[in-house]
């Protein structure tokens, strides 16, 4: 067995980034995630990369986007309200194709909130809080494990497909601590001629989203839909636990995922089938893994610390195939598995429905 | 006889799309004759504001990145900060530098980013169409002060230079009109020593550029460099104001 | 085996520490654990506790909202945790601090005087210490010797020259376990 | 001595040149180039001492001076 | 016959929103929305509020934060880019509970993007683009005279609510020329006993988004979704234009309606059944008409000026029922009602079956 | 004997949140005092920042808002505007004010609102854990500069009355230190100063006040309001910068 | 009645006023109107176009992808509109400043002197003006009554001396299109 | 002559009022309050001025002062 050490999830996400090639970070302070600004501080000089606090959230996604035109793999992190207003800044990565990662530790909102663990930021992270018709491509960490390994993987992804890649967990994954076993990661950087770094033996080189005439933008914008295109194919994924004979298919992700895991040994103490299906990119979503189960009559919990968001995308995949319940806490609260348990009781015992909607908040139709 | 002045390497032969008589054509030419003396064209790498300049990546060649409204310096500080040779400057108007973008200039001018900026303050926001700026002077009327600005309304104009020289960031403020022959040859040496403080590593430099709008000011070209003459150098008193 | 702890006091008392000494320990025996902080609003003096999970198998929900074990430092914190803790529980309590509650007959309630004890082994500020060394004794989360193995790795450096008085302080609280 | 050439195509008729030419020797043009503007005309007299100064202040890098 | 006026759109905001009692705007110049503030600066002093050019869109949107709790209706207007900026602001304001209007003249995006009319951020209007469970009402004028009504009702809708609403149009809408009947509006205005105007007579009031304890903000996202579910009950607008007899019902708001609008005759007169279903209210969306549609069999034709978004909610009103296609186009391109008519004219040919999508970007799973 | 000192009535009656010996206590209590003292309490309009003074309004017996970071002075603009006759004051720290607040407050000032900043300057940011401030001094350390402030690397720190007062808009800037008898009179008056002025309708104006962060700093609060003397005052020199 | 026509010149040419000032007269005969402008990004002397589309019945799409009619004051305007005026459609230009286009013998092609009319009229910066009338007296959109009679609506105050010289272009351009 | 009265239970027991007393009329404490502070002692001998320096620095308005 390799060596393995204890680490807090967001100091997991400093370590993957600079495994992942990651030389450049612009940050500003908001809990729960200043643990990944102040290891950064002490950890990127060693590296040899670039650890800068800036004024704001505005001028560290702004410095991020300088840090990419340069071509060095660079990143931020924040909290919810330091990710809105990072949205300007993000929407203007994607129209100028660059790549950059970005960590959300999601907290309780809306407005200030509180710095509680919460999923509430699922829509904008899927459906871009920006504007213009970009997305991010999300990954979302359970452990702290794989807040080291999918950070390090979001740098390949970004590059890859020349767009933000965000890494969203919340304060629960972000602030506890595992013990990990540290990889062996190599980054694949892919050449990047498109850099503004001088323009030595070559033409000049322009990094840009304005393109004033409309047929020009639209070009662009389906070379960047192409991009998710086939990021729907090459790079959804998502982790299927005890589904192959459930009944009751539980949908989850980060720390809602980790109480479901609970939550499906529980059930099954008490004799019912449950599974989880846990996406591991949001955006992409996993459509075809939950479709393939609805076509094999399985039914759904969505499971959020949100009011209902992802459960969007799992009636989306769905289709009406089969029944999809939610299942939701919000403003900072992380359901206890027993409450979960419950639910599953009563889907398992209530006869299929179509979408049905349990105590707290509501799906949003 | 011998060819005396030609556009310089580090221009684009393209055609500008400025109003005619804008002075915002003629600090580009200085820009690049600057790259160009200082023989660092292949190192440079520009921002470009949102505002009229905002096409200034066709009109130069070399490297350019279109920043977002305002944030130009945060952008030149990340690419300053992982291309600690490069040579980088951001080029902006008032409205981006001195309204939305206040913070990033104030914060990139105290961190002495080693990085250039050409502040074109001319009083406007012309892009747009002619709305307040934070430069606006007192009495001037603006497509968002229709009766012209008043001080306990709109509030009284900025002082960029002066603003920024109680910060111990900057090496080099100064601040130039070119209206006139001598202000042209001024404002050229000024923006050349701009960037000679750059390459000297020590600080951030900064040259605000009193500009025409002649579009908005709906005059003639010739009389918008009169009413910069007349009424902005008055309240925006020309000269270094730090160099060290 | 899996053992849910929560580990309440106030900012200062060195909570979050043996929460981290405790899962230091039980990667030393192989175990997986994860440990999750929970701070109140006030800056300093303010609530603090952990949660600290340990399992020979894959933990699920890092947050116990039915622990265990709970280590209660002062009134408050036991007033506020006790009701969560599960029947047939384990509630450890300073009672230097703090009275045992009325209304937890269904659990095992041990009170020491963790405080005094910590005094006389050299160092109030080693109350935490003296809780964590009887909850090991009692419960057998994992063993005296593993936590203080791991005691160098959560100390910081400068503060090596407190090894000997946590580890009295540790070895006293067993000693209330075991007694 | 010295000599000017304005590209008519570029020059947006602004007249800043003839402005500013301390000798005068740029007159405003009366002809529409393909844009609409009007070029100004350079009256190439030999008082022209190539000082540049037209040149510097064009803001359309539409002028050129040998001397 | 009332006498008509001509008006741009934008003006049409300003006068509505005169109308609607609003008395304090606060805005930032872009383009395509410039006349709305440079009309406030010459109309709002002689309504008798307030005018003021904010040094940015944050500040714009605080100033209005600061309006909106002294209990004056207040709204601001930008376009995309300054509506990405704005996004933590109006969580804040969704957070406090506050009463807002709120207008984006949406052009092409991502980033700078160019000033031409687009749709590409109905994800961020209608899912919120700032973090945390809330939503934006969102109303979509169609024409010059739904800019003026739609503006001057957004402000009662905001306050019954207290929550922005958002009026979202294009550079086309806001841009184009109608001629409009003013009408007679009287502003409904409920009592705000929870203003911050100095605690005269009363005990002291507090304007806020914090809870620290996550039991009070889920209690604060309950009741503001339970808001949200009302809304939906009795807020829900739809035009339906020829839907009864139609075989393929077209969904479009806005500029893409209107260009819809003339596709329904254009097809008729090619012997194609279409009609037009028009939402109105974005969110709350108006799922129920169009599941009523679904049920009774017909499919379902969505157009955006955006890669597709609103094709989301269509889809989920739809639930696998009937076919959903979508045709979109972006960066600011108009689509003709030509190309439109192709599409529609394939549907009636084809087979139904499920979602398909069409040429132009794409459904986004 | 009479009581001569008791809780303001513009205090509420309840415990703050702040660590032992933090002075954020103590300047809110000024605060409800000068209130108290001109008799507005009920015109009063408060503006909380988000730093450790984020549960200000739970503090305060008067009307309060809670802000965005850093964008107090605009929701103070926005209340301000709509009621004239009201007193409208925002408090904010550091972090709030001087970095990501900062375009915020120079355009409060410029345009000479007629409210009251409160500008806590603590040279850290003490709510998220002692991060570096923009007022941080050089060599001082801090969780993300770890290894003390360097010019070149974190850049200067910022000096607000000096920056504010290169603008038309202040009617009244003044910097204080309440670490020791003479400096709590002085402050409690330049508050009650600022205060005044707002009433006279003629500008914006503002109290930068010297304070400790006992908790960041690592030291007892009564070395801490040694720290403030011995190395905050040097660089941040006491005194009114504008009164007019 | 339902005509779509875009009007294409320069920025500065008055193409807005005229297609405003077309939407005016319009109104004025209780016509259905849609006016849309485009500009480019220059700031002065760049294209600028506008639509105008008039109805008497709802008016759809705002935006004419086939117009019936295209007015176009320069060469650069002219070449890039004239393809999509639609089959049978009217081109108006003005061929002081353009020449006929080779390959739309499908549409009838209107050349008129439109500056020099203007100049004779007594303003070149009338140009606008005769074409507008021009196309009035061909396609008859609105009558010519009501454009002279909507003039005051468009042009402000401060430019009323300019009401005659402007009627006066209106008339030569109608007069040629009577011609 | 003067007295002051401290509110043990607000008291965070930061001496700054022990500090800030020019009489040196207040004592560091030994007892500590429910929160886990020790709020100071007056040591009320006549000396005290009532010149409230120690409650204007209390940052926990926890004294009050009588004359
Ligand atoms: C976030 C954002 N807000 C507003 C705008 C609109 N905008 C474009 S240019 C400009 C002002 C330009 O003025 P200035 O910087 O003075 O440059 P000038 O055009 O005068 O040279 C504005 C407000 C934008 N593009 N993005
Ligand atoms: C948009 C946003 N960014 C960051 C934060 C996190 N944050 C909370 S308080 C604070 C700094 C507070 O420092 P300061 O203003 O100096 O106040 P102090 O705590 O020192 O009194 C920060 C960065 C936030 N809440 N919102
Ligand atoms: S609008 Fe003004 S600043 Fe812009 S190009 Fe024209 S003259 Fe220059
Ligand atoms: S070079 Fe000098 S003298 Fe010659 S035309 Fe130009 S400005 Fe006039
Ligand atoms: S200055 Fe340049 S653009 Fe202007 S008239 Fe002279 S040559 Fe033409
Ligand atoms: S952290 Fe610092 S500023 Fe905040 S309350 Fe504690 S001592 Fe005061
Ligand atoms: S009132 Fe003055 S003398 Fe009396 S205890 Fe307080 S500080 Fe000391
Ligand atoms: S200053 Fe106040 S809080 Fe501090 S010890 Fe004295 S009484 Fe207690
Ligand atoms: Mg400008
Ligand atoms: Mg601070």
């Amino acid at each position: 067995m390799a060596e393995r050490v204890l680490m807090k999830g967001n100091e997991a996400i400093v370590r993957g980034a600079i495994a992942g090639g990651c030389r450049a970070f612009f940050g500003y302070p908001i809990t729960p995630q200043n643990e990944i600004p102040e290891c950064m501080s002490r950890l990127m000089p060693k590296a040899g990369g670039v650890f800068l606090q800036a004024e704001s959230e505005l001028a560290a996604i702004s410095m991020v986007y300088g840090a990419a035109a340069a071509g060095v793999r660079t990143m931020t992190s924040s909290s919810s309200p330091g990710i809105s207003l990072k949205q300007e800044g993000i929407s203007y990565i994607a129209g100028a194709e660059l790549p950059c990662v970005i960590a959300n530790v999601q907290r309780g909102g809306p407005g200030l909130g509180n710095i509680a663990a919460a999923q509430s930021d699922y829509f904008q992270s899927t459906r871009g809080g920006g504007h213009g018709d970009y997305r991010t491509l999300v990954l979302a960490p359970w452990s702290v494990m794989e807040c080291y390994t999918l950070t390090a993987e979001a740098f390949d992804i970004a590059d890859e497909y020349r767009n933000p890649c965000l890494v969203l967990l919340d304060a629960v994954i972000g602030q506890m601590i595992e013990a990990i076993e540290i990889p062996d990661w190599k980054p694949k950087v892919p050449p990047k001629p498109w850099t503004t770094t001088g323009a030595k033996g070559r033409p000049a080189n322009v990094v840009n989203s304005l393109y004033i005439i409309p047929s020009d933008l639209e070009e662009v914008n389906n070379r960047i839909q192409a991009r998710y295109k086939h990021a729907a194919e090459h790079l959804t994924r998502a982790q299927s636990i005890r589904t192959e004979d459930a009944d009751v298919v539980l949908v989850a992700y980060g720390c809602s995922a980790r109480v479901c895991r609970s939550v499906v040994d529980m059930a099954r103490g008490e004799g019912i089938r449950a599974g989880l299906l846990r996406p591991i990119t949001l955006y992409p979503f996993p459509t075809r893994e939950i479709d393939a189960l609805a076509e094999r009559g399985k039914r759904f919990l969505v499971v959020e610390m949100s009011s209902g968001q992802m459960v969007e995308d799992v009636r989306l995949a769905v289709e009406g195939k089969s029944e999809v319940r939610f299942y939701g806490r919000t403003g900072g609260v992380v359901p206890a598995p027993a409450e979960i348990v419950e639910q599953v009781k009563a889907m398992a015992k209530a006869s299929s429905g179509s979408t049905t909607v349990n105590r707290q908040p509501t799906t949003v139709n | 006889m011998q060819k005396v002045y030609e556009r310089p390497e580090s221009m684009a032969d393209v055609q500008m799309s400025y109003c005619p008589g804008c002075l915002h054509g003629t600090v580009h030419r200085m820009i690049a004759e600057v790259i160009d003396e200082l023989g660092v064209r292949e190192q440079v790498v520009g921002v470009c504001p949102v505002g009229c300049a905002v096409f200034m990546y066709e009109y130069m060649s070399c490297d350019m990145i279109e920043a977002a409204h305002g944030r130009a310096p945060a952008v030149a500080t990340g690419v300053k900060r992982v291309l600690p040779d490069s040579v980088v400057f951001t080029y902006q108007g008032d409205g981006d530098l001195a309204a939305i973008g206040t913070a990033e200039i104030i914060h990139a001018a105290a961190r002495g980013e080693r990085i250039t900026t050409i502040f074109i303050n001319n009083t406007t926001y012309g892009m747009t169409g002619g709305q307040m700026a934070p430069t606006t002077l007192l009495g001037q009327k603006s497509t968002t002060c229709p009766t012209g600005r008043e001080a306990m309304r709109e509030g009284f104009p900025i002082r960029v230079c002066e603003l920024l020289a109680t910060l111990d960031g900057p090496i080099y403020l100064a601040r130039v009109a070119p209206v006139n022959a001598a202000g042209l040859v001024k404002t050229k040496n000024a923006i050349k020593k701009a960037f000679q403080k750059q390459l000297e590593g020590r600080g951030f430099s900064l040259v605000e550029v009193l500009c025409n709008c002649p579009t908005q000011l709906k005059v003639s070209p010739i009389d918008s460099l009169k009413w910069v003459e007349e009424n902005m150098v008055p309240y925006y008193p020309l000269g270094e104001f730090v160099d060290r | 085996m899996h053992q849910e702890v929560v580990m309440a006091g106030a900012g200062g008392d060195g909570i979050m520490m043996i929460g981290q000494l405790l899962a230091h320990a039980a990667v030393l025996e192989g175990k997986n654990i994860v440990w999750f902080p929970s701070y109140g609003p006030e800056s300093r003096g303010g609530p603090a506790d952990c949660t600290v999970i340990l399992s020979t198998d894959e933990i699920g929900s890092p947050i116990a909202s039915t622990p265990d074990v709970l280590i209660a430092l002062n009134q408050m914190q036991l007033d506020k945790h006790a009701p969560t803790v599960r029947r047939e529980g384990l509630i450890l309590l300073n009672c230097s601090l703090a009275v045992p509650p009325k209304d937890r007959d269904d659990c095992r309630v041990i009170s020491i005087p963790a405080s005094e004890i910590a005094e006389k082994a050299g160092a109030v500020k080693a109350t935490n210490m003296v809780m964590l060394g009887c909850y090991a004794a009692v419960a057998k989360p994992v063993t005296l010797e593993s936590i203080i193995k791991a005691l160098p790795e959560v100390l910081p450096a400068h503060r090596h020259n407190l090894l000997p008085v946590n580890e009295l302080a540790l070895q006293r609280g067993a000693e209330m376990g075991v007694g | 001595m010295g000599k000017i050439a304005i590209n008519n195509e570029r020059c947006k008729g602004c007249d800043l040149c003839v402005h500013f030419c301390p000798k005068q020797v740029i007159l405003h043009g009366s002809s529409f180039n393909s844009k609409g503007h009007r070029p100004p005309k350079f009256q190439d007299d030999g008082v022209c001492t190539g000082c540049a100064i037209c040149a510097r202040i064009c803001p359309d890098v539409a002028i050129e001076v040998w001397r």
